[in-house]
């Protein structure tokens, strides 16, 4: 197959052709409620910026397939360092709702600390979901640097490095798939071509004919694959990630799929993005492609789809209300981890920041004496 | 004379420059069809066509390297970068070429054009959508750093910009972008390149202040007066090259001295303020110069108004100043 | 105790580091096989092998954004930037990504790394092998940087810097690589990252410096005790964080500050150094606070012995904020 | 000819099996002095480095075929974007070696007025050769900014971009050649291929199998040619030239040789080269080429060689001592053209730079009143 062609699995009456994706039945279905949480997570997200309780969410409307079907691929031992379109990869591996939420609100109770806009998730388990930075590409290189740690201490780690094609202009994805290649790391570089960046289309992005094709300029392999269709990208993520574990090297994925949402809840894409273009792409829709799937196994029927949808929406409903209920981070936390022990200046601003709170009436609840 | 927002301002000024000179052309991320995150750039690509205003792929690198060849060669780029916190891929391009092209050819070759990008905390952006990085450039012979406060002198000191032979990184408050209007005459007009706008006369507190921080500096001196504490509020408009002169003249005034801005204290570019008044007229201060600044430490997000320079806290200064 | 020149014993500190630490690893242009256009890194490849010692891609981005991967996922990175003007393509990663994520990760992930890059004049490198950009990160909050003046300091506080929890970019003066020789323990040694270093006593004028700029002040100290004039020379050493209260105190004892480096002077670290003390020890002051500096140019070749501070400009600055 | 392929047309008797160059014997043998040029001039610098009146140098030796095949593609109306090896190019196209001596030099006559280092030329005439700055690929996406103007214009030239193999692995490249094949710019990206970035060797700058290769990744046509071979490379170049100057985009050419010498003057390559490498390439020495070619068609024999040699070696040697007898620039160049126009800090700055300089008596000659 040249770079090219696209692999897809499911086929449009949700047979897979002979294709053994030796996935259990459990298995297929923590993908599907993976997706539907996802889903979930959307719509509650966007319900909550509209009504003013958070300041902005990423909608994942027509990625999920590509989300889900990588994070499927990797074990709880592996690294990814996610873009912050990501999130659902936290979610497949057990990252629960009301951790993300608080994250959402930016909360005392979130990992990040209130520091970070929303979506900037960081965790350390269930698997390691590196802290997510706007600037876009400064993570590709990054990733590499995690695997050749797993290289020198010869561990059978490898790191998922996910990106956009926007993302694929950036100097840290000229360098890090340099250094990879290179080095012979075990990462796997997922490029989600959503067609999209914000509104810069991909005919603006690059001249070229896909962007797996980018994959020969670093002397690695590089493979398209059909975003909309879960059980493909698990497939090909999947032999990228078994040949990098083997000490084979990094290869390049091009999942392509398209995002049905705007860029983010701030953006309107009517601006931009042509009406007969998400006509098409409704049809490709990756929920109603696994579904079919899943029906012809059996495992599926609307009234299941239905559940899982209401008791999705339910669980993701209910993390952000105790998120909601959670309060604001400490003054204390604006001075804390900058450095691993507070020096002189900052903890003499930070004792400035906590009288003048005092002395104004709003220092947060749970402020006692400056602790740092 | 229409009353604009400081975006509509700048988008004014753009259109303008862009009548009056064919060889200005605009290109960022996202500044075409959707005509920028912020909406500075409506409407260009419509009146311009896509030679002259259009999105570029996702590289800042690539828009200031492109830039710096196009003006090389004839044009007058004004290009955005679409967040001050993504300029720094392209920080090589800017500090070590387009700054120092005109001095390292001898002249034979230079850079005209300018850089506009939305700067400063007040919308939630976290560590990444919020930073003021303003010291980082200033920090940088052959390049002209400028940031406005008004709508007047948004569109005034941008065409000034768009038409100085140097490259101008041009600055600009997004806290301010909607939330005040001004009256801003119509066509083309310039605002001074090397002078500074005193924003508000007194004889007791000299306050050095510039883009967002502007309104904050005159609401606290509002309420220093109230309490019989007369501030001279300079807003400096052009950072580098600085109206040196007219900071000491301030400074001298009044004796007593507070500079603020959003930035990280530490290295910021209030020290230099301060340098230069205690190089230059340190026998006429009555009282420490006081700085009130972003905290040394990343922006944060939920907490970013206990972060950023309030009135409060300038008032705070003002108040140590007057009765030290 | 052996007698090594400067860049003998950052080999050295890189070697003792690498035998004491098997997660110590070193990378950058040029620091394999050839060990170095300085030599800092010879021997390393030969004695730790291609795993820990090799030469990367020209890519700084990729040499710093591959040590931040390093350092969060459990080594401990020291890599090299050839010449520090060439640092800048790594400045996303440095100010955007390796300061940043222990604070925007909430304490999960950190970047304790180091990045060494030789700095600064005097060996006829023109704009682009000379320059001193201290400034451009001292305004970097989660940053530390280091910069030594003496083969002890450079051993000590590279072993310092490679145990710090943090980022610290350790910038090297190369002018003073092969110029001086000093005792240096054999061994693992550490020289604290948070105080400054009294150079020499004296009760007249304070003399603040680092790097390369420390030799030239104690040659115009020198000078000035001939004149009866006593100079206190403070090697700055740790520029951030900076030891703030030792720096007041310093200026304290005299009244009267000269402040020194090679980078320009707008906007540089002089200013900050000028403006803690304005701000926190005025009334002290018998004298403006005076800096000496690279003037607000790039750096030229021909002329660098004009451009760079020397002992005749340092002791001008001496007698003048003395006289004053 | 897929890119693995590499394209030569000197044959090893001289022949040129066909091939018509379309070149007149002036043409020739132009493209043959200016390689012996480039050698004396290499003499010449090494000499004077040695001898501690310049700096620095950077050698030629291996790779005047590319840099002389390159320019002879161009017109005078097209622009140089060089790195700090590609002087030849100037040479070719008429430079005069006084003008580049005053630049290792750095004295008052230089273009660049003695701030840059030596070997960093800048020239507008007789072809714009664009100002030349020691970070490594920069100037690859300005090459496309400038011909972007000359897009808008409509003007019929083209922009030369010329770097090496380390500079693919810079930010500039992957900008430049992604916004080139985007914009469909008139740009010749030139990789010098001479396998050498100081010390760090192909096999650690890249793990791809060319650097033509790397075209591919943004869409534009890639191309390996034999670079001691200098028909071989005005033909592709031209080729490139053509098609961009026709509105056809641009082209990246990877010019295949090797650098016989250090990297500067400053370098020991013995510490890094294998000995049998040089040993090999010694035999491709791309002079001695194209000497087989011009004796097989009657324009060389020994003796014009030896004459050529001796007449370039007296010619740059006579450059030298103009630049050795031309004063320093004066002090007010530390000061002029940071701006066009010197802001107040800045003048004052300079006047106390020339006060202090009189009072010390070391003013340079020519210096009277401070001028700015
Ligand atoms: C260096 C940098 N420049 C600009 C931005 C602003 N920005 C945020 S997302 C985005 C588009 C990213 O597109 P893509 O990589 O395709 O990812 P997608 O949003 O489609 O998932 C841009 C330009 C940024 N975050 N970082
Ligand atoms: C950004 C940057 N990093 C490092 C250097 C130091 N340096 C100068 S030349 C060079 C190697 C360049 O190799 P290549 O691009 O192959 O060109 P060549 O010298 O072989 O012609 C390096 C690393 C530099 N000039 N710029
Ligand atoms: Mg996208
Ligand atoms: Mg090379």
């Amino acid at each position: 197959m040249t770079v090219q062609e696209m692999l897809s699995v499911i086929e449009p009456d949700g047979g897979i052709n002979g294709y053994d994706p030796k996935m259990s039945n459990e298995e297929l279905l923590h993908c599907y409620r993976t997706m539907m949480r996802v889903r979930a997570f959307d719509d509650v997200a966007l319900k909550l910026q509209r009504a003013g309780r958070i300041g902005f969410s990423i909608p994942n409307r027509g990625v999920e397939a590509t989300q889900i079907g990588a994070a499927a691929a990797l074990k709880k031992t592996d690294w990814i360092f996610p873009s912050y379109r990501d999130f659902g990869m936290a979610l497949y591996h057990g990252v629960s709702p009301v951790d993300m939420m608080h994250n959402m609100y930016g909360n005392a109770a979130d990992s990040a600390k209130g520091r970070q806009m929303p979506v900037h998730f960081s965790f350390r388990t269930p698997i390691q979901f590196f802290s997510i930075s706007s600037p876009i590409g400064t993570h590709i290189i990054q990733a590499v640097g995690a695997a050749y740690a797993m290289q020198l201490r010869k561990e059978p780690h490898v790191v998922l490095s996910s990106f956009g094609d926007g993302g694929t202009s950036s100097l840290g994805f000229h360098s890090g798939l340099n250094f990879a290649a290179v080095w012979k790391s075990p990462v796997v570089f997922l490029c989600q071509n959503n067609q999209w960046a914000i509104s810069c289309p991909s005919s603006q992005q690059t001249a070229s004919e896909s962007y797996a094709i980018k994959a020969s300029a670093y002397g690695m392999p590089g493979i398209k694959v059909d975003g909309n269709d879960v059980l493909a990208v698990r497939r090909v993520v999947s032999e990228a990630v078994e040949r990098a574990r083997k000490g084979g090297g990094p290869t390049l994925v091009e999942a392509y799929t398209f995002r049905m949402g705007g860029h983010s809840t701030s953006d309107d894409p009517t601006r931009y993005v042509p009406k007969e273009e998400l006509a098409k792409w409704e049809k490709k829709d990756p929920v109603a492609n696994f579904e079919r799937f899943l029906a012809k196994k059996k495992l599926w029927d609307p009234a299941l789809g239905a559940k899982i949808a209401a008791d999705s929406f339910a669980e993701i409903d209910a993390a952000a209300k105790v998120a909601e209920a959670t309060p604001r981070p400490g003054i204390e936390t604006i001075f804390s981890d900058v450095y691993r022990d507070v020096p002189q200046h900052i903890r003499r601003q930070g004792q400035a920041a906590f009288d003048l709170a005092h002395r104004k009436g709003d220092a947060s609840a749970g402020d006692g004496a400056f602790p740092l | 004379m229409a009353n604009l927002t400081l975006i509509q301002a700048v988008n004014d000024g753009l259109k303008v420059a862009m009548r009056t000179d064919p060889t200005v052309l605009v290109f960022g991320e996202d500044v075409g069809p959707k005509g920028g995150v912020f909406l500075a750039t409506e409407g260009l690509t419509k009146e311009f066509g896509e030679s002259r205003c259009f999105d570029t792929p996702l590289s800042e690198d690539g828009i200031v390297g492109a830039a710096i060849g196009m003006a090389a060669n004839g044009l007058k780029p004004v290009c955005e970068i679409q967040f001050q916190d993504f300029i720094f891929p392209a920080f090589d391009q800017i500090v070590s070429e387009a700054a120092k092209l005109r001095y390292r050819s001898g002249g034979q070759y230079t850079a005209p054009m300018v850089i506009r990008t939305p700067y400063g905390g007040g919308i939630r952006g976290g560590l990444y959508h919020s930073q003021s990085g303003e010291a980082y450039f200033c920090h940088t012979p052959g390049l002209k750093v400028v940031i406005p406060s008004t709508p007047y002198d948004a569109k005034g000191l941008l065409l000034a910009s768009i038409d100085d032979p140097d490259p101008v990184l041009f600055l600009e408050p997004k806290a301010l972008y909607r939330t005040l209007k001004g009256e801003v005459p119509e066509g083309k007009y310039k605002v001074d390149l090397s002078t500074l706008r005193t924003a508000r006369e007194g004889k007791n507190v000299t306050v050095f202040c510039y883009g967002a921080m502007v309104p904050v500096c005159m609401k606290a001196a509002e309420q220093a007066a109230e309490k019989g504490i007369e501030c001279l509020v300079v807003d400096l408009r052009t950072l580098l090259p600085l109206d040196e002169e007219g900071v000491i003249e301030a400074a001298k005034q009044t004796g007593r001295v507070v500079v603020v801005h959003e930035a990280p204290r530490f290295c910021g570019f209030g020290g230099e303020i301060s340098a230069i008044i205690a190089e230059n007229a340190i026998e006429y201060m009555e009282a420490p110069i006081a700085r009130v600044t972003g905290f040394d430490t990343p922006f944060p997000n939920t907490l970013e108004h206990h972060y950023m320079p309030d009135d409060r806290r300038v008032l705070d200064a003002i108040e140590h100043v007057w009765s030290y």
